[in-house]
């Protein structure tokens, strides 16, 4: 639907965006993750129309976007910053993109008055976005772009102010329009479980370029990049050269068990990702793996984190436990993985 | 009309007019100070002189009149009122229209003296409609001593130090010096202008201010206790009746306010009934008994009550020991110079 | 945030020293003597004098007629210039041409204009005012709008026209509202400016209108009487009352559409 | 800023041009049938010569312009700089405060006190001078006050102090409007930042405050300094006529002496300045 | 070390905080956690010195608050809108405050080079705040509020727009401050991860109210009312009568494990609360649990969440269990539960 051709864009001696393209299906859910500054909200401007590039093309189902003006563009945008009108109350913010279609006032109404049930801002109809939460107002936003049931809809971080309830409400909300409606989506999140769970499809941008755009499930398990790895998700790092069908060679730890995800020459230099959740914290005295001593045990709801201080290894290793963990600081042991829960790729030169 | 700088003794040649003229084709528009002409006057010329209307533009000072009349083309101003040496310098721009005598009979209410004003001998191009001096205006209780000299103006005695005011109008900056040093009014030599700059100069740290509009109000305040005046601005009528007008015993001018007729004026016929019109007697007082000033017409004069010590006592005759004013062309730049050199000094 | 009580000092003194004056306008207004200068005693009689006094009467309609048609022209023409300025270019000679007319000297517009009128046989009237005290109002309109457009963000144009308003929309929906005290305040001051001009009121209206100021110049010229002040103590009570006036319905307005 | 970088485009460039069009040719075309075309007919005399009676003989000559070096037309020129930059001064000092304090009112009150302060303008210029000479003058309201206590009297007029306060009278609400226009829309949170990072309510206004009303500002002090620069009527009234300044010298030129091409001439001067005002304002406000 | 005691502030008609009280020590991390528009930010302005509250009283270290004007306050506020200095390149924002200070130019050049470096915008130091992206100019606020190291550091989201990789540096460099420079930090946060892992202790709030004061272990594993329960990570509740000292009295599903926090009368309205990752997953014929058929599985970075439709209650129960998990939507299973794995608390009236 969507097709991005070689876009890039420069603010003085900035690369924002660099020679970016990514093709987004009809009806999809697609996800921009990043790091901060790395070009997201440029990219979606340029979609809504708001910068031109410097470079490249864009295609809505065949059509050349660019010389089409914004207001023109069956697209909305939900600024990061919100930009709401500040003389308007909420409920003249949302109707806003109605009334500009000329739909009859009592449509008007009530799609305004449903779509503030559904960010639970009804009884916030008449108030001024000044007299708003932080949370209050980026719900207005949403509800704003969401309420004109666009054809593509471009939300820059559309629920970071949002504690975790609300935000499960709205992600449901958003997956309901998605498959209900048929609004294909792009939407920049920091925080990846939304990314994950929410997208059909992930595309990891750093510093303007694309790293690797793929489902989800294979970005967490089969990072291309050494890049993508170490972004996505938490995940301990090896280097080395390659070592075959399933290890990778360590000057420090030996032989590492991982699987190649593409063709590597031999001694090729090498990099191995195994994420916590798949190393195993095993007695000091058990067969393989690599030894190491307890850092620090600390509790995020729901799962325990160990840190391994290994020696030889300049970060501590990371191992993730179900529920509170009863291993101590200090505990000598051994950190250990299979081959098929790793994997190991080429290295940046 | 002719060219426009030739010096003022040309007179531009004369329309052809109709004595017979339908008057009722045209419609005149004049342009006046305000209030010197009485206000229900275009409703009567309109009933007597069948004309299809008389309007009526303001001007409050000559130069604004000047502006008006000489920024270009065609004012729509049929009548003009303004001062001697401004009708002078209007016709010497090839702007006024020759007066046609024979169809103002009335001119001949006019004083004889009237007809000999140097500007304008035997009233060629315009037709003369108040005069009057400029002398001290005084509080007659305030004052430890009467005025009779302009240097009680121009070196005020103690008594006086602050309280006085000369007129701010450049012609009329320079009169009490220029007549206290015996000079003419008219002077266009440098070195007078020069020594009557010089008393000036001396004179300025002992102003209230320089004037020529609200003198008057000064006086009767308290404020000032001598001024500077145009004898019909001199409240000598104010009911409280201790301000009087001197003319100084050094002399001073005759200014005239005049009528002309402008050549891009489509109803000449008309102009000329308005002026004959206003030449009868009984519109002429009007200007006398209600602006305070002195009519140069005979019988308009005549017709008044004047009461005892007023300054519509003063005789045509000792008006002409007055010097007209007359416009001195390029050498008025001069006068310009001094007034700006006394004020920036 | 509590606001620094210092500052109270002179918001206060300005309002004194506006004020002051018009305080002795207003009781020489009731003076019974003629002049404006000395109190003699109690009377009203020059508001009956007022109210007979034809010349100040049209004046004053006049005066009216020029300062609304020359503000409203000078609105609209400052806003889009302004406007215009900020976001459509960057010459600073353009800025300073559109600054000029609110500061050159009366006199050089009123005789250009008189000239310019003259030239093209324009018959004067009121409306040759009106179109002249447009050329600088609109230059005071142009100027205090533009000092809200500096720095301003324009993301919120961009989310006007991302739901899908045109440019005319924006403008009047997103755009206007944001500038609305800017041109309130410039507005007030176009209208302010003309109602008090006279000297290219002079130069410029028809030989057979005249505005309040040119009346009031000349009436001066016989001596101010308490007359011109009672007229202007009307207006000062005419203008308060409209303006409270204007206050309650706001308020009225307001509660209807927003508890805050 | 050596990374200065252009703000962001609005809309494509077509659109670009359109709004340009739009928005600027308006009140560009009016300035130039109604300012720019007039100004140069008026302006085009000061290469003429003045006819002996008045007008305009046009017969080209440079000599106006070496008259305006005169030290008379100097003097002036210093004179007015002084009593124009006097009275921009005390302008800014007390109308920033009244400026900052009016946009902080709630906001049904905002446009009450602006009218408030252009309300007195309401009524006639020449009365007010009036009420100011009234109170001011020798037998005036303020010296029969000081009477009371045996002092005085004071002379209050016709000096240039005198000159300096009517025309701070007769301006100030040309500084208030748009110092109002510019500090009204700050946002209040830049200023609790400043507060919270330890700053004095002097250093906030300082710091934050008047930089980001530095447009305002430039505006506010264009609009009291050049009228009151070219003013001749204060002069006159509240001056006694004793002091003129750069207006007077034009005045006259224009109404008494009927020297229109030297009238032009100073006008031209007095232009010129003002375009190299005008720039560096427009070149200042750009950059704050 | 700063004392909250009955503070109340409302909006029109709007209670934004009503009667709070708190204590926070010295040295303390203290977050706040609380749906969108319960108060937070009021109660962070109202410290700092921007709003007043209609009652109450504050203390720092014994003295009254109130009367201080903000500027004298040796409190730093970071602004949820950030409030950066429009015309101040991204140095001199963060210079600001220590200029306030009077410090040696040279100083204030180390430190503010410092930070810059902290937060990773040393090459963005003569950048003007609308040059920045979003998450840079959060970042920007946060600098310009911490490198005056005041004593009480009040942070309101200040980490809401940043990537996963960023945050934890952040999160790292919030704790050094508290450690090395033993500044007390009240945090606002909406992710709960980082209050769980970041402060010492967590205040609750809802509708304006604290609810419940807890470490964060504490909190999470005894929640004291059911909101608590339910806003504090994800929680299976089950709503029932009291049980003996190990039980919930259930209409539907009979008694089910549970220990209660406090002494509940017999019969007492109950709600049972479970975690979902104490919830275990097993076969439809294993014995105890209650039944259901697994409905879909969704793969969150790390951990897979299961939603189990049990017939007879309202929300699907939630099950999570490391790594990708075998179990097909349509499963028939059970989900099962120790007592001491959850806790019984007396319900809402
Ligand atoms: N100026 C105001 N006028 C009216 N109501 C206000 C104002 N400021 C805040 N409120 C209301 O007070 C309540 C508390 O607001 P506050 O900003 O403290 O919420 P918050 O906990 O910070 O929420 P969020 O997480 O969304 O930022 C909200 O319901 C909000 O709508
Ligand atoms: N107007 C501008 N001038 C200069 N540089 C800019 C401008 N806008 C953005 N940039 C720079 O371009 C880069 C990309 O910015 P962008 O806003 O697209 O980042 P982002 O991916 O949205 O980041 P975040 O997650 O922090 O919002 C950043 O380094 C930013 O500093
Ligand atoms: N400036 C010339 C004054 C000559 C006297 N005429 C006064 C008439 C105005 N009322
Ligand atoms: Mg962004
Ligand atoms: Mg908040």
């Amino acid at each position: 639907m969507l097709q991005i051709d070689g876009i890039s864009r420069k603010f003085g001696d900035v690369t924002a965006l660099d020679d970016v393209s990514l093709e987004i299906g009809q009806g999809e859910f697609f996800a921009l993750l990043g790091p901060s500054g790395c070009g997201k909200t440029t990219l979606l401007r340029i979609i809504a129309g708001f910068e031109r590039p410097d470079a490249g093309q864009l295609w809505l189902d065949g059509a050349d976007l660019l010389p089409i003006p914004p207001n023109m563009r069956p697209i909305s945008l939900m600024f990061q910053s919100y930009a709401l009108f500040p003389h308007m109350s909420v409920a003249k913010n949302v109707a806003y993109g109605l009334e500009r279609e000329r739909l009859p006032k009592q449509e008007i109404r009530q799609r305004v008055g449903e779509v503030l049930e559904t960010v639970g801002l009804s009884a916030h109809a008449s108030r001024r976005p000044a007299q708003l939460s932080g949370g209050q107002r980026q719900r207005v936003a949403l509800a704003r772009s969401i309420v004109k049931r666009p054809r593509l809809l471009l939300l820059d971080e559309p629920l970071s102010a949002l504690d975790k309830k609300v935000r499960a409400e709205m992600q449901l909300e958003l997956k309901r329009l998605q498959n209900d409606v048929g609004i294909t989506f792009v939407v920049v999140t920091h925080d990846q479980e939304e990314a994950m769970s929410l997208a059909d499809r992930i595309a990891v941008f750093d510093n303007g370029a694309v790293r690797q755009v793929d489902e989800p499930v294979a970005l967490y398990e089969r990072p291309r990049t050494p890049f993508v790895a170490d972004f996505v998700g938490a995940n301990n790092l090896f280097h080395g050269t390659a070592d075959g069908p399933d290890a990778l060679k360590s000057a420090d730890f030996g032989s590492l068990p991982g699987t190649p995800l593409t063709a590597l020459g031999a001694e090729a230099k090498a990099l191995l990702a195994v994420r916590p959740e798949k190393v195993e914290l095993v007695d000091d005295d058990a067969a393989g793996g690599v030894k190491g001593s307890v850092l620090d045990v600390s509790f995020y709801g729901g799962v325990s984190h160990i840190s391994v201080d290994v020696p030889g290894h300049v970060k501590p290793v990371l191992v993730a436990v179900q529920g509170a963990s009863a291993v101590q600081p200090g505990a000598k042991v051994r950190v250990r993985w299979e081959a098929k829960d790793a994997v190991i790729m080429a290295a940046d030169q | 009309g002719e060219s426009s700088n030739s010096d003022g003794t040309t007179v531009a040649a004369a329309d052809e007019l109709k004595p017979n003229a339908d008057l009722s084709k045209q419609a005149l528009q004049i342009t006046v100070w305000p209030g010197y002409t009485p206000e229900e006057l275009p409703a009567r010329v309109k009933q007597k002189l069948k004309v299809q209307g008389l309007k009526v533009a303001l001007h409050d000072t000559n130069e604004i009149a000047m502006q008006k009349l000489t920024a270009s083309g065609d004012s729509g101003i049929d009548v003009a009122f303004v001062s001697g040496q401004y009708a002078q310098a209007l016709n010497a721009m090839g702007l006024l229209e020759p007066m046609h005598p024979e169809l103002i009979p009335n001119l001949a209410n006019l004083y004889p003296e009237a007809t000999q004003l140097s500007y304008d001998k035997g009233n060629k191009y315009s037709v003369p409609y108040t005069w009057g001096t400029t002398g001290i205006c005084y509080r007659t209780d305030l004052v430890k001593k009467k005025p009779t000299s302009w240097n009680d103006l121009l070196k005020p005695p103690a008594w006086a130090e602050k309280k006085v005011t000369l007129m701010t109008t450049e012609r009329w900056l320079a009169l009490p010096a220029l007549k206290s040093l015996g000079f003419s009014v008219n002077t266009d030599k440098d070195e007078e202008i020069q020594k009557a700059k010089d008393l000036l100069m001396a004179a300025k740290p002992h102003l209230l201010a320089l004037d020529d509009t609200t003198f008057g109000d000064r006086l009767k305040s308290g404020e000032a206790v001598m001024v500077e005046a145009w004898d019909g601005w001199c409240p000598t009528n104010d009911p409280k009746g201790n301000i009087a007008f001197e003319v100084p015993k050094e002399g001073s001018d005759l200014w005239v306010d005049t009528m002309v007729i402008m050549k891009s004026s489509k109803n000449k016929e008309a102009a000329h009934a308005l002026i004959n019109y206003i030449l009868d007697p009984e519109i002429h007082s009007w200007a006398a008994e209600n602006i305070n000033y002195k009519v140069p017409n005979k019988a308009a004069m005549e017709r008044l009550q004047i009461p005892k010590g007023s300054l519509l006592e003063t005789k045509p005759a000792e008006l002409l020991n007055g010097e007209s004013l007359v416009d001195l062309g390029q050498s008025s730049l001069k006068y310009t110079r001094l007034s700006q050199d006394i004020k920036a000094g | 945030m509590r606001r620094a009580r210092l500052l109270y000092v002179p918001f206060w003194a300005t309002f004194v020293f506006l004020y002051l004056p018009i305080a002795v306008l207003v009781v020489m207004s009731f003076n019974s003597g003629e002049s404006a200068y000395t109190y003699e005693g109690f009377s009203l009689k020059w508001y009956g004098e007022l109210a007979g006094d034809e010349r100040v009467v049209k004046g004053l309609a006049n005066t009216i007629i020029v300062a609304f048609g020359s503000t409203a022209l000078a609105t609209v023409l400052g806003t889009l210039l302004a406007v215009g300025l900020a976001r459509y270019t960057r010459s600073k000679t353009l800025d300073a041409l559109a600054l000029m007319p609110a500061v050159l000297p009366d006199l050089v517009v009123g005789i250009g204009l008189l000239v310019f009128y003259s030239t093209i046989q324009l018959t004067l009237g009121l409306y040759s005012v009106v179109l002249a005290h447009a050329v600088f109002s609109m230059a005071f309109v142009a100027a205090v709008v533009r000092t809200r457009l500096t720095n301003a963000d324009p993301s919120l144009e961009e989310a006007s026209l991302d739901l899908g308003a045109g440019p005319v929309v924006t403008f009047m929906k997103i755009t206007l509202p944001q500038l609305a005290p800017g041109i309130v305040a410039g507005a007030l001051l176009a209208f302010t400016l003309s109602l008090d001009e006279f000297v290219i009121a002079f130069f410029t209206v028809g030989n057979s209108e005249q505005t309040l100021p040119i009346v009031i110049y000349s009436m001066v010229r016989f001596g101010v009487t308490p007359e011109i002040n009672a007229l202007a103590s009307l207006l000062l009570l005419v203008s308060f009352t409209a303006v409270i006036a204007g206050q309650r319905l706001t308020k009225i307005g307001e509660s209807e559409r927003a508890p805050d | 800023m050596k990374s200065e970088v252009k703000a962001r485009p609005v809309a494509p460039p077509r659109g670009r041009r359109l709004g340009a069009f739009v928005f600027l040719s308006p009140g560009l075309t009016y300035l130039l049938v109604l300012l720019l075309v007039p100004l140069a007919v008026v302006l085009s005399y000061s290469v003429f010569q003045r006819g002996r009676y008045g007008g305009v003989v046009y017969e080209f000559t440079t000599e106006n312009f070496g008259r305006l070096f005169d030290p008379l037309y100097l003097s002036v020129v210093g004179v007015s700089l002084k009593i124009a930059g006097l009275t921009t001064l005390i302008a800014l000092l007390i109308g920033y405060p009244t400026a900052y304090l009016i946009a902080q009112l709630p906001r049904r009150w905002k446009t009450v006190a602006l009218v408030a302060v252009v309300l007195p303008f309401w009524t006639n210029f020449i009365i007010r001078v009036y009420a100011w000479i009234m109170l001011l003058s020798g037998p005036g309201l303020v010296n029969s006050g000081l009477k009371v206590f045996g002092l005085g009297p004071l002379e209050l007029l016709y000096n240039q102090g005198a000159i300096v306060m009517g025309l701070l009278y007769s301006y100030l609400p040309l500084m208030i409007l748009p110092l109002y226009a510019a500090i009204e829309r700050l946002d209040p949170q830049l200023r609790e930042a400043s507060a919270n990072l330890g700053a004095s309510g002097f250093t906030t206004f300082r710091k934050v405050t008047l930089p980001l009303t530095v447009p305002g500002v430039l505006t506010g002090c264009l609009f009291v300094f050049v009228p009151s620069f070219g003013n001749f009527v204060i002069p006159e009234m509240l001056g006694g006529s004793k002091s003129i300044m750069v207006g007077n010298l034009i005045r006259d030129q224009f109404l008494t002496a009927r020297d229109w091409p030297f009238g032009a001439a100073l006008s031209l001067a007095l232009i010129a300045v003002l375009v190299v005002l005008l720039i560096a304002q427009a070149w200042a406000a750009r950059r704050a």
